[in-house]
């Protein structure tokens, strides 16, 4: 049986379609990632990374996918694209969770303009040619408020983060700054900004919403810094002088609070997605492991010691499959289960992002363990699974998550 | 304000020279190791930048000449009976700075523990092979090789397996030893040890511990072969590679005590291998406050810095408990080794079991307290330039090796529960 | 908002027709149960729960449910009742997990010879009367195999259990001999028992699935053992000394193993709700001690230490029932997901209940330490849930799930 | 065969009584407690169980004279510098056959922290007390009124809220302290107590720690009332209840020792109380530990004990490290208390810190362990013949105490992190 078969979810709501999707993201990761990710940590000039991300967002077409058909995108922009995300990213996360990463920031970054029914023409006009009229990589960057700031710097603030950039009124246009801002990915690499802004002198006085495209004038963006894991998504901090960009470029017509529990109610889904591909994998692996491997005279799996660390690496997957696939329903059905900006539908993402997330890393981590060195060493190809999920898990915000979750089911007033 | 030094520790068993040597590391590493650490993760293959710190610490300190005895040239902490807590600081602030150099530095000291500690002081091999160490102006590096391509685990698990699937093999030909055999991981290697203990058995399918042998081997014997070392997850500043023993020949001698003795002093080595990968971890942990003390005090939430916010107080909390726990535990397991009179004989299968208790409970708190660390970091928790994330990887490796956590579990259960087959 | 709105689930997969029968449960549980639930533990006369049991299991019905409609039952005996069962058990749960697990192991015990598509015939024409043609409380207790055994019998293993009871063919009868068997519920109180033996001389020689009348010749219930929790259900061991009963009353139409997976899938997603009722009651309480208890100076809820608490209390209960109703869907939907007694299902519903159980035990023990001494005192009405969500994850095994689990996705064959 | 004796402590530090006094308490845990502790549950507002065994411990044994300055017929501990880990090895051994008579004993050993210990042994309020426990033929018992309906562990919580929350007040009127307030759920309450150590406040709303005052109050004093004992999910052993103050007058100098000491040395007493708590713990967790191990050594599976299949063995495992690292923590917590010149004041905010980490840190171990061996029972595991899961009941208590987990986590991020507001 197929691992993808072997963990339960509920597969009616999934289409054939998905699965087709999905089957030639099976075969882009054959054979454009798996035969060389263990070298991807080393891959500087991006030889390595770059052809197979070009193949996926451009050749499959990832990164035309969720604008409306009109401009030019696939058109799979109704909340109904949840399962297929899931399912496309199970397969990404699988063989890369970085590639997956960088899509999971594209994707949400645009639901609050191109997502039904909020679909904003005068934004979708002027971007969408930026992703579909190109055989170029598009990449979109989230920067979300902070939790907490070194710097002091505190425009406003929202659900219990801070807001660093601000945007002001300037006639037709909007001008934004902000020094020294973190994106949730890509900040190295993007073409496209989406960017949270304490608003000043705009209609709503409070939290704005405003795409910003890469290549405008006063935006600088540092050398990609080091990190733990996701080398594939080059992330950097990003110093945003005076930059001037279209007022339609600003989700004016909605609160900036709703476009920030939509970006992240998408996100959580997105990042537990593939947090799942990468536990598959990783599933796959330790499997072989535990056939292969002799332990006081039989095979690893036989020792029931081991048998229950097995067990527990399995079920991480399963729980984690069955919520995440539960969250896409949900975001699917805006009419049963609220709107992916409902504070009730960004909690239930929120916390099963925090649950799935952190299960990765700890059913990888007990991977490593029966594996030993050779979870250890890149050519077991288990560590990197590890790293790249503990960068995506340290993404999820894990205190301001718990608060997230504490002001909805206990009604907090001052978190 | 307080620092790292303010956890706790038995006060009564320090060394009265614990408190130099502690020093002089807590100087190299600000020195020497800190400032560059962040360049180690690149530099696994060449170690340009490792070197150099490696050569202050075994050279100009002189850690490498620590156990060997005076008469032969050594500072002879082995004939200490404070050794054991002397070395936990050692490691400690060693693995504060980088817990690769760490494992690096208590391998070198490991197969030594045959050898050169009281009360079983091999004075004529310590002849042999003390001028390696004492008399050198370059870093001198050892290394125990245990673990085989198969059986893994089952190496280190004495107790069960009794030496039963170790597939390296010592043949008496008259004078000499001949060694055959393939081992994977051994520390130092990667053509960095001048000097292995080899982990061997004179009949292969034996479990009698009297066929349980081990062989010292100058890595430049004929018929040594190292590999290029592995690429990893972390620990950049300990290679780990394969070694290939080819007919090896060395003098009768060099075994190190002989039938019984080896298999019962080798269980010290166990020993003093869960202290010290328990001291390690401490190490990473204390660092791990330092950086996680100074993020959450200088960023500011509500005006107020981080560490105000009850719930992230909570969490470090947490932490600076797990650091405290964990001291206090590691040097109780050090003191054992320094007063086997008052507790327990070092290789006895009650010193095992014990010291591998405290090496998990360590290693698995301190995978907690980095990983947590990062979490409450957010993003910049998996920046490098927060050192946190490094610590989180190097040390995964701590609860991995020498038989990874089910050995340890199954080692405190055989002797705290009379189990007898596991 | 109501809790049972707060947490998410699949709320697609209920009927209306649930809703009914949750809510008249949920009248029942507030009219009989919670005022007293308090004084449970010293009711030795069974004044108290006796005639709360009755007015559920008898009044409302719960105790013909799942029996066939030609024999006098509710006929929600497909497997569809799942989503029903869940919902009536969270009710339960809320009021007293006790009586829900007494109805868990009724339940799930018939589930082999009345469920579709293999009813029993011969079985049920006998032993339906017994629950839907009288006034009178029925309650089955299931015994199943155990995880080891002091005795040092074994006269059978079935999926690394022991079986410690015998069925010997005895022409027209079954002779049923086992001492000192621990049933999963109900030994003390029982009208039914479901007993798994070692097949003798009987067609199959492995393991075989008896229904044996408690009031049987040569049956021994001992007096019910004191235990942690679930004071209503009055469990005992039971002693069989050469039981005779009629053939048909074995379920020899089906493997041993079958009907093992069987009932434990059933009841591993009754203990799950029941588990959710439990955690949903303490969340109420919970939250309004977060209202009105004072920590410095400000409601303790917004303390945001107590808050993370909180949120952790409530993630707990999110995750659970979001799996819960997937293992209830997917019950209900053999054809999508496979039958009750698939290896894949049986891991699922396994998973899922080890999953649920501990989350509860955690849950309750997160909203004590917020309360303090309020939670650990009876009048708190927290302890009481805390004892018996302990006392029911006893029950699901956690070594034999976790080689459950193992066998499963690792194919084990040795566990 | 491996018993609860074989669980590390630094004998170093152990007083050269505890084996006597330790060995006394074995016997009675053994005859007094153990045979007849499974009735404990139902006899808790009766103690018809509880009481003989009290009596045997208190009177027989004389506990209850212990701390006592040998001039007023006490064994004179509080002035011995090894009151500390012998206090702890007494409270596991109680704890061990049952943690509510553990908690009735030391808490009646807690308000005399204040005045029967060294450095500040007050001996005119000794001589005032001591009679009552020194000279009697019954069990007496004392307690520290604490919380209250409101503020719960904000009373505690002296670091931040500094007494500010106290609403019990005690207004000097010529020679008597008149005191007024409700108390809610001192252990010994409910008729227990003779004598009270009453925490209130000289001015009500102030955080000035000179406004904190211990007032010792003799149990019969008019205006005193108990409420009934609480029921609750465990600790049968100890009753709860609420206590009212209503116009009670006593000397002025039944106030501990006034103002700024009685804040400083009740420091101390939250130090002796997580202490105590850690021990309780210890001793609880070492019965589970006895229990299981008979447990899985006779129960059998595919002809073998349960205990050598080696998932279960994981999980024993597991077990007797928490038991190891824990017993080591405490009595490291223990020696500090002994050794203040080489270590900390008693009443320091680090030592309150540090204490609270570590009774944080086994409490919470306690529960994870008796929570874990009953899983690992099958619904042998809350069946109450097997005690197991009566250890599980009362220790929850432990962890909810004192304030809770959070108060231990705000404790000790405040003194290792430089937390200010918390």
């Amino acid at each position: 049986m197929e691992t993808t078969d072997m963990f339960p979810y509920p597969k009616e709501w999934m289409s054939e379609d998905d699965e087709i999707l999905a089957s030639s993201i099976r075969e882009w990761a054959e054979k454009e990632v798996i035969p060389n990710r263990q070298e991807f940590d080393e891959d500087h000039n991006n030889e390595l990374i770059g052809p197979a991300i070009r193949k996926l967002f451009v050749d499959i077409g990832l990164q035309k996918l969720m604008w409306p058909e009109k401009y030019g995108g696939a058109g799979l922009n109704s909340p109904y694209v949840s399962t297929t995300i899931v399912r496309a990213l199970e397969e990404v996360g699988r063989a890369d969770p970085g590639i997956g990463f960088i899509f999971s920031g594209t994707f949400s970054l645009l639901a609050p303009i191109a997502m039904e029914p909020n679909i904003n023409e005068d934004a979708c006009t002027e971007l969408a040619p930026m992703f579909c009229n190109t055989k170029d990589v598009r990449i979109g960057s989230p920067i979300l408020p902070e939790y907490g700031d070194v710097d002091g710097i505190n425009a406003g603030s929202i659900y219990g983060r801070v807001i660093k950039a601000t945007a002001k009124n300037d006639g037709d246009s909007v001008t934004i700054s902000g020094r020294k801002l973190r994106p949730l990915s890509s900040g190295g690499a993007a073409n496209l900004f989406g960017v949270f802004c304490a608003a000043k002198g705009l209609e709503r006085d409070d939290i704005v919403y405003v795409l910003v495209p890469a290549d405008s004038e006063g935006i600088r963006m540092e050398e990609p810094y080091k990190k733990t894991g996701l080398v594939s998504d080059r992330n950097a901090d990003v110093w945003f002088e005076n930059v001037r960009v279209p007022r339609k470029y600003a989700a004016l017509q909605r609160g900036g609070a709703e476009c920030f529990k939509e970006v992240l109610s998408w996100h959580g889904l997105c990042a537990s997605a593939v947090c799942i591909g990468s536990m598959m994998d990783v599933y796959e692996i330790v499997k072989e492991w535990g056939n292969t491997r002799t332990i006081s005279g039989k095979p690893l799996k036989e020792n029931s010691v081991d048998a229950a660390v097995l067990a527990e690496v399995a079920n991480h997957v399963a729980v984690s499959r069955i919520l995440t696939w539960n969250v896409a329903r949900m975001l699917a059905k805006p009419d049963v289960y609220g709107e992916a900006w409902s504070d009730k539908m960004f909690t239930t993402a929120r916390a099963v992002a925090l649950h799935v997330t952190s299960s990765a890393v700890s059913a990888i981590g007990k991977a490593m363990e029966l594996m030993a060195s050779q979870g250890y060493a890149t050519e077991g190809d288990v560590e990197k699974h590890w790293r790249d999920v503990k960068t995506i898990e340290v993404c999820t915000g894990k205190v301001p998550g718990m608060m997230d979750i504490a002001r909805w089911y206990y009604d907090c007033k001052t978190l | 304000m307080t620092t790292i030094d303010d956890f706790t520790r038995p006060k009564e068993f320090l060394s009265p020279l614990e408190k130099y040597i502690g020093g002089m590391i807590r100087e190299w590493a600000e020195n020497d190791v800190i400032p560059y650490r962040r360049k180690f993760n690149e530099d696994w293959k060449d170690h340009n930048w490792v070197e150099p710190a490696m050569k202050k610490l075994y050279v100009d300190i002189g850690l490498q000449k620590a156990v060997w005895p005076k008469e032969v040239g050594g500072w002879g902490l082995g004939q200490s009976d404070h050794v054991g807590t002397l070395m936990a600081r050692v490691f400690e602030e060693v693995g504060r700075a980088d817990t690769g150099i760490a494992v690096a530095s208590a391998v070198t000291f490991w197969p030594l523990i045959m050898i050169a500690l009281k009360p079983h002081i091999n004075e004529e091999l310590c002849a042999e092979f003390a001028p390696m160490f004492c008399d050198a102006d370059e870093p001198r590096f050892a290394a125990n090789a245990m673990t085989e391509p198969q059986g893994g685990s089952d190496i280190e698990n004495m107790g069960n397996m009794g030496g039963k699937t170790i597939t390296t093999t010592a043949e008496l030909d008259g004078d000499e030893w001949v060694i055959n055999g393939h081992k994977l991981w051994p520390t130092n290697t990667g053509g960095v040890a001048d000097l292995f203990g080899v982990i061997c058995t004179t009949k292969q399918g034996s479990s009698d511990e009297d066929d349980f042998a081990f062989i010292f081997v100058p890595a430049d014997t004929e018929g040594v072969t190292q590999g290029e070392p592995y690429k990893k997850a972390g620990m950049a500043a300990d290679k780990n590679s394969d070694i290939w023993f080819e007919n090896v020949r060395v003098p009768k001698k060099y075994r190190a005590w002989g039938a019984g003795d080896d298999a019962k002093y080798f269980r010290e080595v166990i020993n003093w291998g869960s202290m010290s990968s328990a001291a390690f971890c401490v190490g990473a942990m204390m660092n791990t406050y330092e950086i996680l003390k100074e993020y959450c005090s200088n960023k500011i939430f509500r005006g107020k810095p981080l560490k105000e916010n009850t719930a992230v107080a909570a969490v470090l909390s947490d932490i600076a408990k797990d650091i405290e726990i964990c001291r206090i535990a590691t040097y109780q397991s050090a003191r054992t080794l320094d007063r086997p009179e008052l507790y327990w004989d070092k290789w006895s299968h009650e010193g095992v079991a014990k010291s591998r208790a405290v090496k998990m409970h360590v290693a698995d708190k301190c995978i907690e307290v980095t990983n947590n660390a990062a979490s409450l970091m957010g993003t910049y928790g998996c920046d490098r330039d927060w050192d946190v994330e490094k610590h989180w990887r190097d040390v995964k490796m701590i609860q991995l090796w020498m038989g990874g956590k089910q050995l340890c579990q199954m080692e405190t259960a055989r002797w705290f529960y009379g189990c007898e087959t596991l």
